[in-house]
């Protein structure tokens, strides 16, 4: 960046225009903002309260918006498909660095412990914060954990494809069946009773959904990640 | 306090963003990038929302890193 | 001194200005910048502001965070759970599509061997 | 009563990373400030979920699991940083054993 450069008056002026322009519409935003606003939240968390779990979020994201989940865990599986078609891997860790004792023996003491992590934000996901797309991140960085440590190490490409395959299909009965009971994609057919909001087991069909949403975007992410590390590096 | 608290960590984000865009050397810009990320969370605990901000903890300090890291090793320094 | 601060228009003031600071800062970035990692780390730049700006204006000082504890009672008092809902799936997806464009990058330097985006003029003639 | 004490355990516990943030800048080179900036934070963690443990006995069991956490991988993640400068070709500021060394 060269600053002793002659500047033009064009852009001076440019600068100058746009510096007005954004005084103005701050000014304008800044006066007129509503203290008071009837949103659609308000709304969704007195219908929460009837129909959701204890986390309104996980509400949302599962139930109230869970066609539009549908189609982002789709939009994860074209961008793990198109990363695949990229780097074409195979099954050499192009990381240089050699691991050593120290590493290698940790990593297979944290490896569970991370794994146990994972799935305890995927499970408790309609409780406390997290849920499936936390937990299948965290579980993608527990591989890439061993990844880098272990450099023989590689997750069977027939493993994801199970699991991808086994999300996948579920997600969508699970929709149909609550499109053939209760006239709605993805109908809440299993009881849910809203005494015991609270309850691990309670929530009828979100938790199973966001634990399914978990084990679609690990497997994705784990892809990912693999295909990341384990480029061919013949350039 | 509050308000002391997201005034301060958003001119911390600002000035780590901007030295991470001028920075010379790669490798000490996608570590200011990681900063960023980490100012993001505590903005994102500031405003009562735990569950975006673990999932941008997760994301912007583990699996981004990965990725600028790896881009780094086969993109390589030359401009 | 403090107390000025945790008004509510001044929190959304800051907010406001803020996420705008940092979005004109990934512009600098995007407009100035020659390599390809710093142009996708502008981008990721603009999103995280975007991110930041979408729970900031929607947040309530005196509210809660929209979950539900075992000492308080029905979803009352609650921020609002729309904007964190949506953020939660774009970083997810967000993460993903930067992936994939530095997929694009790697693949592109093992063709012609260009990171800096002045050079890559083979589809304007 | 029992909040104070845990507050003293944090205050201790955030004094430690106060020491490990003035030692990262006094200190001259890249293992001497790796020393410092490693070490404090893992005693001042652990302190920190002390004095949290006190002021929230309800989250006790979780609390302990973070501290055995935190105590498994933050010397692992200090040991691969330097091996990793020491690759690199770090080399000491002021080395006293050079002489014995040689």
């Amino acid at each position: 960046m060269n600053l002793k450069r002659e500047i033009p008056t064009s852009t001076m002026s440019g600068f100058a225009l746009s510096a007005v322009l954004v005084l103005t519409i701050l000014n304008i935003l800044l006066q007129n903002i509503p203290t008071k606003i009837q949103t659609a939240g308000d709304e969704l968390l007195k219908l929460n309260s009837t129909e959701g779990v204890a986390n309104a979020v996980t509400t949302v994201v599962v139930y109230f918006r869970g066609f539009d989940t549908l189609g982002e865990i789709a939009v994860l599986f074209i961008a793990s498909l198109g990363i695949g078609l990229m780097l074409d891997s195979n099954n050499r860790c192009n990381i240089k660095a050699e691991s050593n004792f120290m590493l290698q023996t940790a990593s297979k003491f944290l490896f569970p412990i991370i794994m146990l992590f994972g799935i305890y934000v995927m499970i408790y996901g309609h409780l406390s914060p997290g849920g499936g797309f936390q937990g299948g991140v965290i579980i993608a960085s527990g591989v890439l954990l061993l990844l880098i440590s272990h450099k023989e190490f590689e997750v069977p490409h027939s493993v994801i494809v199970l699991l991808e395959t086994f999300a996948g299909v579920s997600y969508v009965l699970i929709g149909l069946i609550g499109l053939v009971v209760l006239d709605t994609f993805l109908g809440n057919f299993l009881p849910h009773d809203i005494s015991n909001m609270g309850l691990l087991m309670s929530g009828g069909i979100i938790p199973i959904i966001y634990i399914i949403v978990g084990i679609k975007v690990g497997s994705e992410m784990g892809m990912i990640v693999q295909n990341l590390i384990k480029r061919s590096d013949n350039v | 306090m509050t308000g002391i608290i997201i005034l301060a960590t958003f001119m911390g984000i600002i000035i780590i963003a901007f030295a991470s865009i001028i920075q010379k050397k790669l490798a000490d810009s996608i570590i200011l990038f990681m900063g960023v990320g980490l100012g993001s969370v505590v903005l994102f605990f500031t405003f009562k929302a735990p569950d975006v901000a673990l999932t941008e903890a997760v994301i912007g300090a583990g699996i981004s890193s990965l990725i600028f890291l790896m881009a780094l090793k086969h993109l390589g320094e030359k401009v | 001194m403090f107390e000025f601060f945790n008004q509510p228009e001044v929190i959304k003031i800051i907010v406001i200005i803020g996420s705008m600071a940092l979005f004109f800062v990934g512009i600098f970035g995007l407009l100035t910048q020659k390599h390809l990692i710093k142009i996708f780390m502008s981008i990721s730049m603009i999103e995280s502001s975007l991110f930041l700006f979408f729970i900031g204006l929607m947040y309530k000082k005196s509210f809660l965070a929209p979950i539900l504890t075992s000492n308080q009672e029905g979803f009352t008092n609650m921020n609002d759970p729309i904007p964190h809902a949506m953020i939660l799936t774009a970083i997810v997806i967000g993460m993903a599509v930067l992936a994939l464009g530095v997929s694009f990058a790697i693949e592109y330097y093992k063709l012609t061997g260009k990171t800096n985006i002045d050079e890559m003029t083979s589809l304007r003639h | 009563m029992v909040e104070y004490i845990g507050y003293i355990f944090i205050f201790i516990g955030v004094m430690t990373f106060l020491l490990s943030a003035i030692g990262l800048v006094r200190m001259p080179d890249v293992y001497t400030r790796m020393h410092a900036g490693t070490k404090a934070t893992t005693m001042g963690t652990i302190l920190v979920i002390i004095g949290a443990i006190f002021t929230e006995p309800s989250w006790a069991w979780k609390l302990i699991l973070l501290a055995i956490f935190i105590l498994l991988t933050n010397p692992l993640s200090s040991s691969v940083l330097a091996r990793a400068t020491h690759k690199d070709g770090a080399v000491l500021e002021s080395d006293e054993l050079k002489e014995v060394s040689k």
